[in-house]
């Protein structure tokens, strides 16, 4: 999977947790959580939807590392299975 | 072989009786002949034919009343062979063999196979006959025993039931003005036995607008167009809010809680389990909050008519932000009774529904105590307004790393503020304080919860 | 601009669709000689001669038929009916020929004919004088009926009225003739097929026509003491109604109040309340309200009439009872 | 301006309705001549033939409503009408078949109408009693009994306004002289001095009413008289009398004379409507006034005057027979009106023109 794919999933799986969701919105470094006022159940919902999607397993303790969007994109890449 | 018909004979005719033939079979017609009389309701009318002819079979007899256009006389054309009157045998019309015969009646009628008796949960009709002790009372409370849902093992209607059909809002249907049942849609207000500033009581939009409606009556608002919504809903939420500072006496009382043992343990449990069956930090607080009502039953319940009611059943009202802008509390019912797993199930799916806007008007309207959680968004400490008829809030802040002395040693523990504010009218800060002691001691043993 | 008495505008309305086009001529009772039961034509038969104002027997159902002949034949006949009390004669041919022959003909005659008729209670006339039976023409299909409430209608409505194709009857209050309003110099025509707001308002829309004009604008004035903004609506056209005029104003006010001298039932206020109710239902916040003549004979005696007829308190009344 | 008839001829005692009237009043004007004569009969034969097979068409429900035939009556239609212009108008009554054809309206469109055909004279929206054609000036039938006399009277104030030397022809029965429009209209029409030729059709019987059941006076041309308006009973069975006193009536209308009255005796050999059981006149009645038929009476005096031979007849009868059949399949193959235009002409549509030119 490439940083468009990773781009492309997260937005998808983000709008299924918050329709309103408008990844443009967020600024770099900015946290998800912050940006697009997820709490725990909504980013609980989006890991779980990210873990669907890419069948990577997603320990509680890696959650830090999701919680921007350039993280959320490199954990992907770097995980993901040989394309 | 032309026909002669019934001849309509006036704007509203639709049937006539031929009561008499003036012609018989065999015998020649020219146009204008009268050849029969026809009785219609108003008047006798002979009527005539319009072509020449020889009489055929008087298809109709003397008397009989037949539509509009129905076939009277069979004619022949002129000059043909003159039927022998009496060798016109009338070809019988085929008896009609074929009709089924009817269904002969049967007096009782066997359903074959075991006589189905009406099993499982549904209740069985209460037998009509109430003792005299409930009737009694149905009279003097003035409930309808008919409409009464019987709650007794034997299907009797109990004495509770009736109390509670005595205090149940009667069922005359709101009187509200089409505006107001229309905002009310877009609030997502339920509109069920409130009464109203318009005329005769009814609800009106300013009723609305000014929040003169209970927060338990705040549903989801229906799906119409967004913005206006929001914004609707969220003066419609302040203005509850400024009511509620308004009329309730509030205390506030908070406490810091460890929150070490609950987090270790719900990251153990968490690594057991797949990603989708996660728990999250809130269902603990919720199932804390919920089981430490025991303790001090006077935050649970409503106040209504200036008198408490305590519920017995625990239904944790769970602060929601909506995204596009104010909080609505639907409730998670029986949250004492419900295993982690299972208020996880419940917390997740109601957040999802109310983001979606669909949540039943059952689960918005009968929170017995709320727990707001802002602390997912990073807030230390949050004191929350009380959502009448409510009497209580518990807020639960982030959990942070802080300085605590424990058994004499000064150590970094995760800890979080849990605060309450209560009613006054109802309980003090003595009763509120044994309520958060409660709630921080069951934290302490997350495994039990 | 200048300030002239309703009966005076009429008067020049005559005249100058006289002057413009000679087929149109004045028929009725007592409009010639006598100068009009209520002085509207008075001074128009020197000026035009007895073939052009052509006072009539008192038999109003030849003399309306005859206008409908006439203008078949290709005149442009004004029919002035003393009073509607006595249009009763005369139904028949307004109904069952003027309004009927172009339908009826699949499309072949037109009746461009204006009948012109006094209205209404108010001068102690008692019930066989005082009618106000507008809303029964505003039943029947293929008529257009108007009702000046103002000088300027008054002046403006006749010359439109008399070039539509099809017949047009005009109803002029009889408590307007001697009302004095502005007009300008050089009056145009006016449109006759749309309501006018006579006075802006958010929070409840009083509508009215002709007689009850007036008293929805003092019921207006009293409400604006007590801080109710009142928009009042002259319908001016009754038939057909200008919906859109009436429905955007109560949709946007959410009240609404009807003044009609009819009585209730079966009323141009019953029609009325009934389109509000099929088009703007949810935007209301109470039942429309009606404030009309009681439904009695009209009364001789001054304060009975009083007390028939429609006031300014019963609108404001009306508008309390609405929690406005 | 009085003119009094020369009443010569003596009184019909309108007390017993089934004595056969005594000549009318012979009229000055010239005897027709003979293929004038002939013209008259077919025009008569015409309607017969026509209204027959309404009958037969009504009893076979393609016409439906109501239906009221002149049957017996074709001479006062088309003796009238030949003595007027193209430039007259006519107003009708609800028993007009006769009067429209007679007029130049054609079988086919009349027989549409009848049948509620879109191709009928008015797309079939009038049906039997609402006959109108522009291009003819037929103001139409009129279902209300009197109905029509104000405004053949307003016809005429348009024609005297304007100075046009035209007539307006209004027809009606012996019924519409208990209507207060017919006073008002003959006063109306005296006064101002207007071209109308009232046409009272006296068949006897206003639907089921004899005459001298529902007036004080039965003498309706003494009733034209007390509006001192020139007044002249016609024996309405006679086309050629007819047509001789409307030609003489319409002149002077014409000329300026001002409205006159022509009473057509006359009478209808079938019920008053095809609801009508009839039984308020006596066969014996209807037997005798059937001897002076209008169409047999001429035909018989044509052909004694060597005018008209059994085959001539014979062509005519197959000739009119043709015209019928020809009507019937044209209504029966008529189209019905679109529905989307039932709102049409309720009132105007913006662009269309005022009134007839």
């Amino acid at each position: 999977m490439n940083t468009d794919e990773a781009r492309t999933l997260i937005s998808e799986t983000l709008r299924q947790v918050a329709p309103e969701a408008d990844l443009a919105q967020v600024m770099s470094g900015e946290t998800l959580q912050e940006a697009l006022d997820l709490d725990s159940i909504d980013f609980l919902n989006f890991v779980t939807g990210l873990n669907e999607a890419t069948s990577i397993e997603i320990p509680e303790r890696d959650y830090p590392q999701l919680s921007t969007l350039e993280g959320c994109v490199s954990y992907l890449v770097a995980r993901s299975p040989v394309a | 072989m032309g026909d002669f018909t019934m001849p309509s004979l006036g704007a509203d005719m639709e049937s006539g009786t031929l009561t008499q033939w003036l012609v018989k079979p065999g015998d020649p017609v020219h146009r204008g002949d009268i050849v029969a009389v026809v009785d219609t309701e108003k008047s006798t009318i002979e009527i005539e034919i319009f072509e020449n002819g020889v009489v055929g079979e008087l298809v109709v007899k003397e008397g009989e009343n037949v539509p509009v256009g129905s076939v009277l006389a069979r004619v022949s054309a002129p000059g043909t062979a003159a039927v022998p009157a009496s060798g016109l045998a009338p070809v019988p019309a085929a008896p009609i063999e074929a009709a089924p015969s009817p269904v002969p009646e049967h007096p009782e009628i066997t359903l074959p196979g075991p006589e189905i008796t009406l099993a499982g949960p549904e209740p069985r009709r209460a037998p009509m006959s109430h003792s005299p002790v409930i009737r009694h009372l149905a009279e003097q409370l003035g409930v309808d025993l008919a409409g009464v849902a019987a709650s007794g093992p034997g299907g009797e209607v109990t004495r509770a039931d009736v109390e509670r059909a005595a205090q149940a809002p009667p069922h005359a249907p709101t009187r509200a003005s089409p505006l107001a049942r229309r905002v009310a849609g877009e609030l997502g207000i339920d509109l069920n036995g409130l009464t109203g500033t318009g005329p005769g009581g009814a609800v009106v939009e300013r009723d609305l607008r000014e929040a003169r409606v209970p927060t338990s009556k705040v549903v989801a608002p229906s799906r119409s167009s967004g913005s206006a919504r929001q914004e609707s809903l969220r003066r419609a939420i302040g203005a509850l809010m400024a009511r509620s500072k308004r009329e309730i006496p509030h205390y506030y009382l908070s406490t810091t809680v460890d929150a070490g043992a609950a987090t270790a343990w719900l990251e153990k449990a968490n690594l057991s389990r797949s990603v989708r069956d996660r728990l999250v930090l809130p269902v603990l607080l919720i199932k804390a909050t919920a089981l430490a009502v025991a303790k001090a039953p006077e935050v649970n319940g409503f106040f209504t008519d200036g008198e408490f009611l305590a519920s017995e059943a625990v239904h944790v009202g769970v602060a929601i932000s909506l995204r596009a802008g104010g909080v609505i509390a639907p409730a998670i019912h029986d949250a004492n009774r419900l295993s982690l797993d299972e208020l996880m199930l419940k917390l997740n799916d109601l957040v999802r529904r109310a983001r979606a806007g669909v949540l039943r008007s059952s689960e918005m309207s009968d929170p017995t105590i709320t727990v707001s959680n802002l602390g997912d968004l990073g807030v230390e400490s949050v004191f929350g307004v009380i959502y009448p008829p409510q009497v209580a809030v518990v807020g639960f802040g982030a959990v942070t790393e802080r300085p605590v002395a424990k058994d004499g040693l000064l150590g970094v523990r995760p800890c979080l503020t849990a605060t309450l504010s209560a009613d006054h009218r109802v309980s003090d800060g003595h009763r509120g304080g044994r309520f958060l002691a409660q709630i921080d001691r069951l934290l302490q043993e997350p495994e039990k919860l | 601009m200048r300030t002239i008495s309703y009966r005076e505008a009429a008067r020049e309305g005559l005249r100058d669709a006289l002057e413009r086009d000679e087929r149109v001529f004045l028929m009725g009772e007592d409009v010639g000689r006598y100068g009009g039961s209520f002085a509207v034509s008075l001074g128009l038969l020197e000026d035009f001669g007895p073939d052009r104002i052509r006072d009539t027997p008192l038999s109003e159902s030849a003399f309306v038929g005859a206008g409908i002949g006439a203008a078949l034949g290709g005149m442009r006949p004004i029919v002035e009916i003393m009073t509607v009390n006595f249009s009763l004669l005369a139904l028949d041919q307004i109904v069952n020929n003027a309004a009927t022959l172009l339908y009826m003909s699949g499309g072949q005659f037109n009746v461009p004919l204006v009948i012109r008729m006094t209205t209404g209670a108010g001068r102690q006339l008692a019930a066989q004088h005082s009618h106000s039976l507008e809303g029964w023409y505003t039943h029947i299909p293929g008529l257009r009926i108007l009702a000046p409430a103002t000088v300027e209608d008054a002046r403006g409505m006749l010359w439109p009225a008399l070039c539509d194709p099809d017949p047009v009857i005009i109803f002029e209050h009889g408590n307007l003739y001697n009302a004095h309003g502005d007009l300008a110099e050089d009056p145009q025509p006016v449109d006759i097929s749309s309501a006018k707001v006579r006075r802006q308002g958010d929070d409840v829309t009083l509508i009215a026509y002709g007689g009850t004009l007036d008293t929805a604008l003092v019921a207006a004035q009293s409400l604006a003491g007590d801080g109710v903004g009142a928009e009042v609506i002259d319908l001016r056209c009754l038939r057909p109604l200008d919906d859109a005029t009436v429905l955007g104003s109560v949709s946007r006010t959410h009240r609404a109040v009807v003044v009609d001298e009819g009585w209730r039932s079966g009323s141009l206020s019953a029609e009325l309340s009934a389109r509000i109710t099929e088009e703007v239902f949810y935007d209301l916040d109470a039942p429309v309200a009606r404030v009309c003549s009681a439904e009695v004979p009209m009364p001789y005696s001054k304060h009975m009439e009083d007390a028939a007829l429609p006031q300014a308190e019963q609108v404001v009344a009306a508008v309390r009872r609405m929690g406005g | 301006m009085s003119q009094t008839n020369d009443r010569s001829a003596t009184r019909l005692d309108p007390a017993m309705p089934g004595e056969a009237p005594i000549a009318a009043v012979a009229a000055t004007a010239t005897i027709p001549d003979g293929d004038r004569r002939v013209h008259l009969l077919r025009e008569m034969l015409r309607i017969r033939r026509f209204e027959e097979r309404c009958v037969e068409l009504y009893s076979h429900t393609k016409i439906r409503g109501f239906l009221h035939l002149g049957i017996g009556e074709e001479a006062c239609a088309v003796g009238v009408m030949e003595a007027l212009l193209p430039s007259d108008s006519i107003v009708s009554t609800y028993r007009e078949h006769g009067h429209a054809l007679a007029r130049g309206i054609s079988m086919r469109a009349t027989m549409a109408e009848l049948e509620g055909k879109l191709e009928g004279t008015c797309r079939g929206r009038g049906g039997s009693m609402h006959i109108f054609d522009a291009s003819t000036r037929f103001y139409g039938g009129n279902a209300i009994v009197a109905g029509g006399l104000p405004v053949a009277v307003g016809l005429a104030l348009a024609d005297h306004l304007r100075g046009d030397q035209r007539v307006t022809a209004c027809f009606f029965g012996d019924g519409a002289v208990a209507e207060g429009e017919f006073h008002e209209s003959m006063n109306l029409a005296a006064l101002w001095h207007l071209p109308v030729l009232f046409c009272c059709e006296n068949n006897l019987y206003a639907m089921g009413t004899a005459l001298d059941r529902s007036e004080s006076e039965t003498d309706l041309s003494l009733k034209a008289a007390s509006y001192r308006i020139p007044a002249w009973e016609v024996d309405g069975m006679d086309v050629l009398a007819v047509e001789s006193a409307a030609r003489s009536a319409a002149e002077t209308v014409r000329s300026g004379g001002g409205p006159h009255f022509l009473e057509l005796r006359t009478y209808r050999f079938r019920a008053h409507s095809m609801y009508d059981p009839d039984r308020y006149r006596e066969k014996t009645e209807i037997k005798r006034w059937e001897e002076r038929d209008p169409i047999t009476t001429l035909s018989a005096r044509l052909s004694e005057e060597g005018l008209l031979s059994s085959d001539a007849l014979e062509l005519i009868e197959a000739d009119v027979a043709a015209e019928v059949d020809d009507a019937v399949a044209f209504a029966d193959s008529g189209t019905l009106e679109d529905v989307a235009d039932l709102r049409r002409w309720v009132t105007s549509e913006p662009d269309r023109g005022a009134g007839v030119p």
